[in-house]
């Protein structure tokens, strides 16, 4: 190697027409959240192999995908990007937690490199700057699709039960927005994230009576949480609407489960699109999960902006604002004011016991349905 | 008393209090300058170092690598500054640095100041925090002081996470919005600049550290870290002194986190942790407390490898190993904690003491054989 | 001769690469004191330590120590002292946080009766302040339990290090009948500065000099001659210079007046 | 130039230090003396302000010190060894006692000099060594002294910071017997000029007969008497529980 | 009224646990000085054995006695663990505080994601028996039975450690060697092996909380214990290092305060409170609440 250079040196992206497309994957390899990863990476090597139909390729050239593992801290995923980018790389897709999604996106947005955001769930995502899109879905969605659960809000009450901090305040403000601006009476409930102890919170809700309770809670305490609001009589009394996590947490909800409302993003069975057989059969283990929805759609998305863009980010961005395409949830649509991703959720029921549990699908959204409102792109 | 006794045993002392030896020693306080030299050109160079780095020395992502290396070190010296010259034990160190982290990047996205005034304002407002918060830490000591300072650190977590009035994004965290940040410290290319930041950063560090240790104060400090009331008893008062101490890191900390929002472009609540704290400790104690390298060595070495580990626990070297093998060695955090138990029984005084362990090793070998 | 209770021999200790003992050999005799002697710094006390393998991390000890043909060095401390071995300490090292009655307890052995009473006679002081926490006792209240612990047992061979240190004079003599009365029974090791506590005690001498033997035999040798001490102790042999009291009668020292007092 | 008024120090019902009242008059050597346990050590730590008396004064040079911390007596003048030696162990010998040196010389903070540049301090502290014969040692670090080094170590401190009023924690303890007369030629040197207060503790007899002008008497916390060496050996209480038979 | 009674036994189940959590942590800090960072990682190998127990051991289940007999076999691998570590790790490091605590930084951090890289990230559903998962009626309120069950062993761990403390010469010798090893020795006494012994009952102490933590939580993850050490190491320093009662104290006081400060403050509140607490007490007794004066 020669041992002098210019500090500003990135490589520049392969002009050559048959070169290989690079496109990097930031997403959680190791730490909390390294199991959504597993099934983001799998959904993703599926979609690839389902929307380059086995080969591999877009035309004659080779996607040559690179994975980094970001632990879920930003600082590495905003250094493994840096990395990237550096190298050439003009895509990039992963960011398995929101607070990844969030520091990568502007980066991009600096680089003008595509980015493709994943399991991230926030709603800022979605319309951070025209180089951001989301192969996934955002909490509003989520949130429109508990409403589906109550008929008419009109002098309802709703209390939201969240815990502290922005994806909670992200979902109280989405109930607010959604239910409360369609008449409902919404209030909320909000604990701190590491609570052990839920009583108190259980008692409140119990105090308020609600209509519809929206349960907005995630990580490792979610179980004894669940098992406080049955063992306080909250399940028994009023609609409980929760998203549904991934298959290994439903046994985790017990007793609980089968008093609980779910609204979904994606479960085995959700749905039977194409797109879904050829997950399935992709997928290690044939079941797919949450996640594996987001990581084929990734690629499917990757895939369409080489198709349309090659090395040209600009080209690759027009190429996938508006476009519509059918993904393992069903028909899906990037809103081109704001990169929003409208896709189709569901309603599910849990049942079962031990170890043994099924969800069955009560009923889907469209895409349209549960779309979240314009906004507009910030950056 | 022979005189064979007089001699000094390898010293835990500050070296900055006894004089340099001569010979090449000579040329030893001119060593530090030319690795500052050697640093500040790297960038220039091309070289591939497989393995050690994901591309060349002088591609962004290996410069994004280091100048959070560097950052680190330079924290890690300054925390040094603390337990390592004047022996106090705090737990909340990381809360200063998040100060500085959060502080900018609040002050540059939600309230549009320009950067060098939000560095301005970020450096003073924590080192003002820690001035106040130590004047009340300070009124105890040992594990109790650890402790107190600790739960401060942990009341920083807990508002940050809250989100009070959407400032700081929570558990998500803040993005720097670089609008307004001058354009040679934005974007990918320009990741050279934010190198030479996290070197400059370093280097006013060390230097601090090491004036102030080496200066009366610094005198007073390693007099603290051995005995206190022996302190107060010689005429001194041991708080003012801890306190300007304490107000000192803290502000050094403050500083680091105000080079690290730039580097990372925002902010999330990692560096609220209070892993993080104890993480600066280990950097300390892996690279040798109290010593003027040792520090910065722990403190680069635990974000190399913290950084790294990660893509080698994703190598293919590790994936064809046997699975028992295999899936602790993918998870990055099982080969870092690995690394620190087994750098306490082989490197015991840290990386720094390796110099002076080995030193006398080298000498005695042969000497021994003879007889 | 009768064969001795303990044999040093080339002993030689390094600490942090200074050879700070550099080959002591000497025999501590079955019956009576043997008192080793020197200026500080000379490794008085690191040759105890030695003995009892108390020999500080990242220090070595070579050579031999034995008793009775078995080899000491290299086993560890507390089977030494379970063995028969007391050892009064330098700095005392009473624990600080127990209390005086936990302190005496913790030096009680196994299948031993520990005689409290012989401790409390000495040392009444102790028996009133065993609930206060040793840390709290003065200096000279520290050394009476340092003592009184190894007195709770029966012991083989004492290993005592400047015992009378910071005691008050009344209380030294008392210490000095203490150790003359052990001392009918059980061999005692012993370093001490204060002469006029190795002249009524001491039968044999040893007396090293910067990490080495310069002299060792008789006792009453040693201090009757008036050259060996003024050589090797650097005091005449008629002058006491550090007694547990002077008789103000005998050599007062006139109180110097011009300073100002009242 | 130093007083205590009835200075009590009571932890619970027990009274360690029991009203004593004591004038040191500039200039004068006074010798205190007690068995164990009579409350030597913690008069002084009262007067040094380590402990907060429960009652009563300290005076120095006619103004109540009793309300100032430990550091602000020693910049009156104060200054003491203590009975175990507390050096700073990890730091050498030589700059345990720069920084007496330089605490006495002004402790204002001083952030960016050189302290090694300061020739004035090293000056000082070398002629401190040497007046206790530690300058062989002046490289070892304290924590590895020998005991009886630590002891000079500990006076090495104090003349370091030229205190006018100082207190001697029974500095002889452990000192090997050959050193002694020289310590006490040092000790002797240190009221000699100046006029130079010295309390001292000491179990040794004949030193304390050697150097005090007037020896104070604690048992039991309270002050026995305060007289002429001679009185005071010849007092039948003293002799019974302090000194015992001769040896 | 039945809010209050409610408030009270939940979070007398909270100080339960944390007391459980807290009382080997209590023991190896206040004991043998070391500041053991690792519990976590004997908490989760409590947690884990008796998980893997239930559903691999012949004889043991999630009920009835094979319900004990998992707890039994997940108390016996922490303590084993806890031994071992003591043996290889923290033996050679005594009097070296600092090394101590990067070693069980490490252990904490490598141990953890053993289990991670073991049993996968994920909570796993915990065996328990049916009745710990229903409630009993208290005076109008709905108690939970897990919260009665953690309240009953804390009690009992109290007693144990308690007597443990009073009636052998352990204590004594521990707290005497972490002043001055060496001269315990001195005194004849092989302080190494009640160093070992400490951690053994501080290991067996850690499992069994990791173990009624499965129960209380009902699912056991790799993070679990190290989320509760940080509410344990509040209690154990609030009551005064190395005393078991005054961590019993302590951990009643942060739980009542959290659970009351939850229902009527805002939320979040009731940590802050916790940590303002400790603060509140370090600066007015240094020492903890039960903690002996500090030194002379
Ligand atoms: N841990 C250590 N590290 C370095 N040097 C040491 C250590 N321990 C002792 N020494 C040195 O060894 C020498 C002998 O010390 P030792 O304590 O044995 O002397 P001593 O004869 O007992 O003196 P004293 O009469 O003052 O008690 C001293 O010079 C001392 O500085
Ligand atoms: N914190 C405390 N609690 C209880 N008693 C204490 C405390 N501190 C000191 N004492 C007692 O007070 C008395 C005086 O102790 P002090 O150290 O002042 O004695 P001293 O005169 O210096 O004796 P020595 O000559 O032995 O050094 C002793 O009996 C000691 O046990
Ligand atoms: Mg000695
Ligand atoms: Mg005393």
């Amino acid at each position: 190697a020669t041992a002098c250079g210019s500090p500003q040196d990135t490589a520049s992206g392969g002009g050559d027409g048959a070169a290989p497309v690079k496109v990097g994957l930031v997403y959680s390899q190791s730490g909390a959240l390294a199991s959504y990863g597993k099934q983001y990476i799998e959904g993703f090597r599926a979609g690839l192999d389902h929307a380059t139909r086995g080969t591999g390729k877009v035309g004659d050239r080779t996607i040559e995908v690179t994975e980094v593992d970001d632990a879920g801290d930003p600082a590495k995923a905003v250094s493994a990007a840096k990395d990237l980018i550096g190298k050439g790389t003009k895509i990039i897709a992963g960011s398995t937690s929101s607070g990844v999604a969030l520091q990568v996106a502007p980066i991009a947005a600096q680089n003008k490199v595509l980015f493709i955001s994943g399991p991230a769930a926030t709603d800022a995502v979605t319309g951070a700057n025209r180089y951001t899109f989301r192969s996934g879905r955002q909490s509003y969605q989520d949130v429109v699709t508990a409403r589906s659960f109550i008929g008419d809000p009109t002098g309802k009450k709703v209390v939201v039960f969240a815990q502290d901090g922005a994806f909670g305040d992200a979902n109280e403000a989405a109930v607010k927005a959604v239910i409360g601006g369609a008449g409902a009476t919404v209030s909320s409930v909000r604990a701190p994230a590491s609570a052990t102890e839920f009583t108190p919170f259980a008692s409140q809700i119990k105090a308020a009576k609600p209509d519809l309770l929206f349960v907005a809670w995630a990580g490792t305490t979610a179980p004894a949480m669940w098992q406080t609001l049955d063992q306080q009589g909250v399940l028994s009394s009023t609609t409980v609407v929760t998203g549904l996590d991934i298959r290994a947490s439903w046994p985790t909800f017990g007793a609980a489960g089968a008093k609980i409302s779910f609204l979904s993003h994606w479960f085995d069975g959700a749905a039977d699109t194409e797109a879904a057989k050829a997950a399935k059969a992709k997928v290690p283990g044939g079941t797919l999960d949450l996640f594996h929805p987001d990581g084929f759609a990734a690629a499917q998305m990757v895939v369409r902006a080489v198709e349309q863009g090659g090395d040209d980010v600009d080209k690759m961005i027009a190429g996938l604002e508006g476009w519509s395409f059918e993904g393992v949830k069903g028909t899906m649509t990037i809103r081109a004011e704001d990169h929003a991703l409208l896709q189709p959720m569901f309603q599910a029921k849990l049942a079962g016991s031990g170890s043994a549990y099924t969800a069955t699908a009560q009923k889907s959204l469209t895409g349209d349905e549960t779309a979240p409102p314009v906004g507009q792109m910030k950056g | 008393m022979t005189d064979s006794m007089v001699e000094a045993p390898p010293a835990q002392a500050p070296d900055e209090l006894t004089p340099h030896r001569r010979g090449w020693h000579g040329l030893r306080p001119y060593l530090p300058l030319v690795a500052l030299a050697v640093a500040a050109v790297l960038p220039y160079s091309t070289l591939e170092l497989p393995g050690v780095f994901e591309g060349p020395l002088n591609s962004p992502g290996t410069l994004q690598l280091l100048a959070v290396c560097l950052v680190f070190g330079g924290l890690a010296a300054g925390y040094d500054l603390l337990f390592g010259r004047t022996g106090m034990l705090s737990f909340g160190h990381a809360l200063y640095f998040a100060a500085g982290v959060y502080g900018t990047d609040i002050l540059v996205t939600r309230a549009g100041l320009p950067l060098w005034q939000a560095a301005l304002l970020t450096v003073t407002g924590g080192t003002i925090l820690a001035g106040l918060l130590g004047a009340v830490a300070l009124r105890t000591a040992g594990i109790a002081f650890a402790m107190v300072t600790l739960a401060f650190a942990q009341v920083g977590a807990i508002l940050v996470a809250r989100d009070f009035g959407g400032l700081t994004g929570g558990e998500e965290g803040l993005p720097l919005d670089v609008s307004g940040l001058p354009a040679g410290l934005v974007g990918v290319a320009n990741t050279v600049n934010l190198y030479w930041l996290a070197l400059a950063y370093l280097t006013l560090v060390v230097l601090v550290v090491h004036r102030v240790s080496g200066s009366p104060t610094g005198r007073v400090l390693a007099g603290l870290r051995d005995d206190e009331r022996r302190i107060g008893v010689l005429g001194l008062d041991p708080y003012r002194f801890k306190l300007v101490a304490f107000t000192l890191a803290g502000g050094l900390a403050a500083g680091g986190g105000v080079v690290y929002c730039l580097i990372v472009g925002g902010a999330s609540p990692h560096v609220t942790s209070s892993e993080l704290t104890l993480s600066l400790l280990v950097m300390v104690v892996l690279g040798g407390p109290g010593t003027r390298w040792g520090p910065v060595l722990g403190g680069v070495g635990y974000m190399y490898l913290d950084h790294r580990l990660t893509a080698f626990g994703s190598s293919d070297a590790v994936e064809s190993l046997p699975a028992f093998l295999s899936r602790p060695l993918s998870q990055p955090l099982f080969v870092l904690g690995t690394v620190f138990i087994l750098a306490v029984y082989f490197f015991p005084g840290g990386l720094a003491s390796l110099r002076t362990r080995l030193g006398p090793l080298a000498r005695h070998l042969p000497a021994r054989r003879t007889p | 001769m009768t064969e001795p209770i303990l044999t040093v021999a080339d002993l030689s200790v390094r600490i942090a690469g200074l050879h700070i003992l550099q080959g002591v050999s000497f025999t501590v005799a079955p019956t009576g004191v043997t008192v080793l002697l020197g200026r500080n710094g000379v490794g008085k006390t690191t040759t105890l330590r030695a003995v009892l393998g108390l020999t500080p991390r990242g220090g070595e000890a070579r050579g031999t120590v034995r008793t009775g043909g078995r080899e000491l060095l290299g086993r560890p401390t507390h089977r030494l002292v379970r063995a028969g071995l007391g050892y009064v300490p330098e700095d005392r090292d009473v624990f600080a946080g127990l209390t005086v009655a936990e302190n005496l307890r913790l030096a009680e052995r196994r299948g031993a009766t520990p005689a409290y009473d012989r401790v409390f006679a000495l040392f009444p002081e102790l028996d009133r302040r065993g609930r206060q926490r040793a840390g709290s006792l003065s200096g000279g209240q520290q050394q009476m339990l340092a003592i009184g612990r190894v007195l709770l047992n029966d012991n083989r061979l004492l290993l005592v290090d400047e015992p009378t240190k910071g005691l008050a004079p009344k209380v030294v003599t008392e210490v000095a009948e203490v150790l003359e009365r052990v001392a009918e029974t059980v061999p005692v090791l012993l370093v001490e500065q204060n002469l006029a506590v190795v002249r009524r005690l001491a039968t044999d001498a040893v007396v090293l000099s910067a990490g080495r033997v310069a002299w060792a035999g008789g006792a009453g040798e040693l201090l009757g001659s008036a050259e060996l001490t003024r050589s090797l102790l650097g005091v005449g042999s008629g002058e006491v210079p550090v007694s547990a009291r002077s008789e103000p009668g005998l050599r007062a020292p006139q109180p110097r007046t011009e300073g100002g007092a009242a | 130039m130093l007083a205590t008024r009835a200075l009590t120090w009571r932890i619970g019902e027990v009274a360690i230090v029991d009203g004593v009242h004591l004038d040191l008059a500039p200039g004068e050597f006074l010798g205190v003396i007690g068995p164990n346990g009579a409350g030597k050590t913690s008069l002084f730590n009262l007067i040094t302000g380590l402990r907060p008396p429960t009652a009563g004064q300290v005076l120095l040079d006619g103004e109540d010190v009793t309300a100032l911390p430990p550091h602000r007596r020693a910049r009156r003048g104060l200054g003491r060894t203590f009975q175990s030696s507390s050096v700073f162990g990890s730091l050498t010998v030589r700059e345990n006692v720069r920084l007496a040196v330089q605490a006495h010389r002004g402790g204002s903070m001083k952030l960016w000099r050189r302290a090694a540049a300061d020739r004035g301090v090293a000056a000082a502290a070398d002629a401190a060594l040497d007046r206790v014969g530690l300058h062989h040692r002046g490289a070892a670090l304290a924590g590895t002294l020998a005991h009886g080094e630590k002891r000079k170590l500990e006076i090495a401190l104090l003349l370091a910071g030229e205190p006018r009023v100082m207190l001697l924690d029974e500095p002889m303890a452990g000192v090997s017997a050959e050193d002694v007369p020289e310590l006490v030629a040092v000790i002797r040197s240190l009221t000699g000029d100046s006029g130079r207060s010295v309390l001292m503790v000491e179990h040794h007899m004949d030193v304390i007969l050697e150097l005090a002008d007037r020896i104070a008497v604690m048992h039991h916390g309270a002050l026995l008497a305060c007289d002429t060496p001679e009185t005071v050996m010849a007092d039948a209480t003293v002799q019974e529980a302090y000194l015992g038979e001769s040896l | 009224m039945n809010t209050i009674v409610l408030l009270t036994l939940t979070g007398l189940g909270l100080a339960a646990l944390y007391f459980l959590v807290a009382s080997g942590l209590s023991l190896v800090f206040g004991l043998a000085d070391v500041l053991n960072f690792a519990h976590g990682l004997f908490l989760g190998v409590g947690a884990y054995g008796t998980w893997w127990a239930a559903g691999n051991l012949p004889g043991a289940g999630g009920e009835g006695l094979g319900f004990v007999f998992a707890v039994a076999f997940g108390v016996a691998a922490g303590t084993a663990v806890a031994v071992l570590v003591e043996l290889v790790l923290i033996r050679p490091l005594y009097s070296r505080t600092i090394e101590q605590v990067l070693v069980t930084v490490g252990l904490s951090l490598a141990g953890v994601a053993l289990l991670q890289a073991t049993w996968g990230a994920d909570a796993r559903p915990f065996p328990r028996p049916q009745w710990t998962r229903q409630v009993t009626g208290i005076l109008g309120a709905q108690v939970p039975n897990g919260g009665l069950l953690l309240i009953v062993a804390a009690a009992v761990v109290l007693g144990a450690l308690l007597a443990f403390l009073r009636w052998t010469r352990y204590g004594l010798i521990i707290r005497a060697g972490v002043e001055n090893r060496e001269m315990v020795t001195a005194l004849g006494i092989d302080v190494r092996k009640a160093f070992t012994l400490v951690f053994a009952i501080g290991g067996a102490a850690a499992a069994l909380a990791g173990a009624l933590g499965g129960v209380y939580f009902g699912t056991v993850s790799p993070g679990q214990g190290g989320s509760l050490l940080i509410f344990a190491f509040i209690v154990v320093v609030i009551g005064g290092m190395g005393s078991v009662v005054g961590s019993a104290y302590a951990a009643v006081a942060v739980g009542l305060l959290q659970q009351f400060v939850n229902y009527y403050g805002a939320s979040g509140v009731g940590d802050l409170c916790v940590v303002a607490l400790l603060a509140v007490v370090l600066l007015l007794r240094p020492q903890g609440i039960a903690g002996k004066v500090a030194h002379a």
